[in-house]
């Protein structure tokens, strides 16, 4: 068995969640990355598209930034911040990759602050960014987050960005689109959903190496834990190399610590 | 259209009637082809006034009106208001010199290269007066103020988020579809800084590549200043009147700023300066260096020539070809 | 935001909610990158229904998709609903064939060479039922499906005039800065008729010169039609991506169609056939010959190539040469 | 005296409005030809603005239709029409000229329809287009028209396009933008301004030639007469010689009957 490392891990597993003729959200860093694989293996025009308006660019070298002009090379379209952000609300971007500092059982997401005063808070984080936006828009947000009880909270301290809010129909009844909200949820040791009714996560998927113990041990709520689940194949060789010695050579994004 | 709920947040720079947007505009904005070419200094000392609201026009590294940034940074303002949207380095050196104490926050940070300990500390020790807003949200309030209208609607950032209750934004109801929309305010700002690849003597721009808010904050702003790489012949603007992206008569003042956005990137001219951001944002982190750092870059140089030299001739050299060779596909 | 006064006009295209919208985008707009180029004849076929909302997305004579309305007008459409937005021949053929019985009306006409007679009479006979707007309101209504939200505010059209009386719009105030506001209803059209300068196998179109709303139009309509003066290739939109006015995705259809805008003007291509419009309006104003215009210019050819034969190679070279001469100083 | 018809009168007249450094909306026909007209003379950077996009042209041959690649020839800008309608909305385009089949006494302008139902009118005009925004949003709107009593009415059949609705402050109460509204009619008599108070037409200068007896015979409201009024100058040999041998050598507008 090849050697891989948490960043590689979530790449390869984050990949096999991209389909083909599908339009991508993307930030900087493992979605990027995972799109790109995506698109050098089963999912040749996975079409990303970045909120600084770039459309369906060729990315022959990693950007830093999405804003960076490396994010528009050879691209099919440059348009607006605001372009973007209408297409995403019209549908043509139906997948959405976000990360963030804390998640809880309904995919709802914190990227502003820790703590309990807003205006006084123990860690100020960025901010949204666009993840707001990207979460209310997009048919499928897919989270991508390490597994930690810390971050995988009963109850996020700022809603940044919704998931499915309070469970249930809640998301619906505030009026956010219908058919739109958490997809998926990928970390370094498992693949969750959500379930319909109560909008739930649910586990879906371990990661090579990972057990259902170490799964709710590291989980800060209930899952839903189903009768039977599969273990996801470990990074092939051929993935591997792709992502070490033609997506990321200088080990931009996966030779990196992973924490969002 | 009921109004259905209000963000809490404070409505930082209210929205301005029609009746006073079409005022200012006289005032303000001369359709005279004029000469407004002058110094980055002269320009601030003219356009920029203590308690304005400003924005800087960029798309995180791309295209940021540095050399204006810098400017603003020496002359030594104290209670500015400012956007804080897909920022990076401009917001954290008005934040870290003390020159804005009230910010419209939607993200501040550069991403892969970490985080701005600036607008964070600041936060934390609550020294910076925040209104919570997502990237999207922000863009149409710039975006109304250019169309002129009060409002625009939108289906982001709706109810149960913490980001729209720290807003201040409205929920409605469609009185057509029946959707629930978020109604965020026309953000007019005082003043913006825009960096452009090239234009004429009187201010009619051209930008290369991402293209991010530009008209919109062109249009939105009371008042506009320009940095360009570059000052062209107006003939060259009325060959090709497409590629105008900011017409003249929305400026008050082009200053002339080669390799103006350093350290951020220039679509088709200069790569990202990575290692002067990581300086600057390690400096941050320890909070040592910062000092010298303000005073090496900013305040012991007259202007953006000084800066320039204090870069080096090499260092810009190889940012260029950088650059350069990413794009040779378009002669092909 | 109360409302305070709503038009009596009919909502020819009811507003769709955002749910359904994107639902409609997710079967209607692949991104997948296939070959769409196919004949007028076939396009029409597939992609315009009895019954649907069509819009042709022009400036007045600039443009103008006429080769795909002449298409439309081949195949006997009996129960369209249009948008007479800036419109000229495009809905004057159209209403003349009797394919169009509810329009969205801001302007039918020439201008300088006259009015539409057949618009005229069709209405004064209580033959075409009709909505009231301003260019503007549905330049913004276009603006707000492309958007996709429901309704956009503006400061035109506000209660006073009959123009808003008649239309479907609404009057609300701003709850930030109590202007009144006109709202107008998005408008989704079933399918846009486009006519560009060139575009790709998939549909990336570039345009130049006057660019009226091609964006909103072709992001707002469910289903969209291009034709175009050439195809080009993939890798030619790749090298200018600013350049690109209509992503792919947007487009279910590419025809093929050199002076597809005939006898419009294609900005920087050809002029305008002033020659044939006049005719054209003689025909209606007088009623005589129009019988045989319709079946000279549209029914008796099968295609634009026979349509193209009819007017001859050398009034099309003499408005070619005409049109390249105006533009000469772009090469200077 | 030279001899002048009357759409070169009307042209010359109304280039005399024109002011310098100011942005004006313009249609086709003799809008257009007065602003050309004062560019050559007093106001060489009158900035003339298309609902179509383009932005300050030169203008090198007349435009047929404003939606003609003539009106984008050397111009500074060419945006969309939203944008344009939108730089009218902040201001920009302070002045606009508009015409009409009627105008009343508050300088209301109908272009839609002639009868008493709009449903089944008498005669059907071609609509609004871009007039009821220029109207609504333009700080000074010019008005031209041939002054005939059918023309200047009590009523008109349909209000097009705002003047000062009822009068008085009934314009502002509406929420029209405050300082926006007609500003001068030109006729082929006169030209009139508003009364600041009433907000009623009033009679300004006499064309050459005209009489106030012949202005207030051929308009059919009450008319504010004050004691004096000037007669303006005729047009120059030189105001014609430009019209005919520079700016409209075919005749295209200045060749044509006026009627609107």
């Amino acid at each position: 068995m090849t050697n891989y490392n948490q960043p590689e891990l979530l790449a390869c597993i984050s990949a096999k969640m991209v389909v083909d003729n599908k339009g991508y959200f993307v930030g900087s860093g493992i979605p990027l990355i995972s799109v790109l694989l995506a698109k050098k293996t089963h999912a040749p025009n996975a079409v990303p598209f970045f909120e600084t308006g770039s459309i369906g660019p060729k990315l022959e070298e990693l950007p830093i930034s999405i804003a960076d002009s490396k994010t528009m090379t050879r691209a099919i379209a440059v348009k607006s911040m605001c372009d973007i952000f209408e297409l995403s609300t019209i549908g043509v971007i139906e997948y959405g990759f976000l990360g963030g500092a804390q998640v809880d059982m309904y995919g709802n997401l914190n990227a502003t602050m820790i703590g309990d005063d807003y205006y006084r808070p123990k860690v100020r984080l960025p901010g949204s960014g666009g993840a707001c936006d990207v979460g209310s828009l997009c048919g499928k947000t897919i989270i991508l987050m390490l597994h930690e009880k810390r971050r995988f909270v009963p109850r996020v301290d700022f809603i940044t960005t919704p998931g499915y809010l309070e469970g249930g129909n809640s998301r619906e009844e505030r009026g956010f689109i219908k058919g739109t909200g958490p997809y998926r949820v990928i970390t370094n040791l498992a693949v969750m959903d959500f379930e319909e009714e109560s909008k739930r996560m649910r586990l879906l998927y371990l990661l090579p190496g990972a057990t259902v113990e170490r799964v709710v041990e590291n989980t800060g709520f209930e899952l839903i834990i189903p009768d039977h689940i599969e273990t996801l194949d470990p990074p092939t060789r051929e993935e591997l190399q792709l992502l070490r010695e033609v997506l990321d050579p200088t080990g931009l994004i996966i030779g990196r610590q992973l924490k969002n | 259209m009921r109004i259905l709920a209000t963000g809490v947040g404070k409505l930082i720079k209210p929205v301005p009637s029609s009746d006073q947007v079409q005022q200012e505009t006289r005032t303000l904005k001369s359709l005279a082809l004029t000469n407004k070419v002058m110094s980055a200094k002269e320009a601030v000392q003219r356009y920029v006034q203590e308690n304005d609201y400003v924005v800087s026009e960029l798309t995180g590294n791309v295209r940021g009106p540095m050399a204006l940034i810098r400017e603003v940074v020496r002359q030594g303002f104290k209670d500015l208001k400012a956007a804080g949207n897909t920022s990076t380095l401009d917001i954290d050196l008005l934040l870290q010199a003390g020159c804005v104490k009230e910010l419209d926050l939607c993200y501040v940070g550069y991403e892969l290269l970490g985080t701005s300990y600036t607008m964070r500390k600041m936060i934390e020790e609550g020294k910076l007066k925040i209104t919570e807003w997502s990237n999207a949200t922000m863009a149409w309030r710039l975006k109304a103020a250019a169309m002129g209208v009060p409002f625009l609607p939108c289906r982001s950032m709706l109810e149960g988020t913490d980001t729209f209750k720290y807003s201040a934004a409205k929920i409605a109801e469609c009185p057509f579809s029946g959707d629930r929309v978020c109604v965020v305010p026309a953000l007019r700002p005082d003043v913006a800084l825009i960096h452009v690849h090239r234009c004429d003597i009187y201010g009619n721009a051209q930008i290369d590549g991402i293209t991010g808010s530009t008209l919109e904050v062109a249009a939105a702003s009371k008042k506009v200043i320009i940095s360009t790489e570059k000052i062209i012949d107006h003939d060259e603007i009325r060959k090709n009147p497409e590629r105008t992206a900011i017409p003249y008569f929305m400026v008050n003042a082009v200053v002339e700023a080669p390799f103006g956005a350093h350290p951020g990137n220039m679509p088709y001219l200069y790569d990202m300066d990575v290692e002067h951001y990581k300086e600057y944002i390690n400096y941050c982190k320890t909070g040592e260096g910062i000092k010298e750092y303000f005073n090496k870059f900013i305040y012991n140089v007259p202007d953006n020539d000084g800066y320039l030299k204090l870069i080096g001739e090499e260092r810009l050299e190889e940012l260029k070809r950088k650059e350069q060779i990413r794009y040779k596909y378009r002669e092909e």
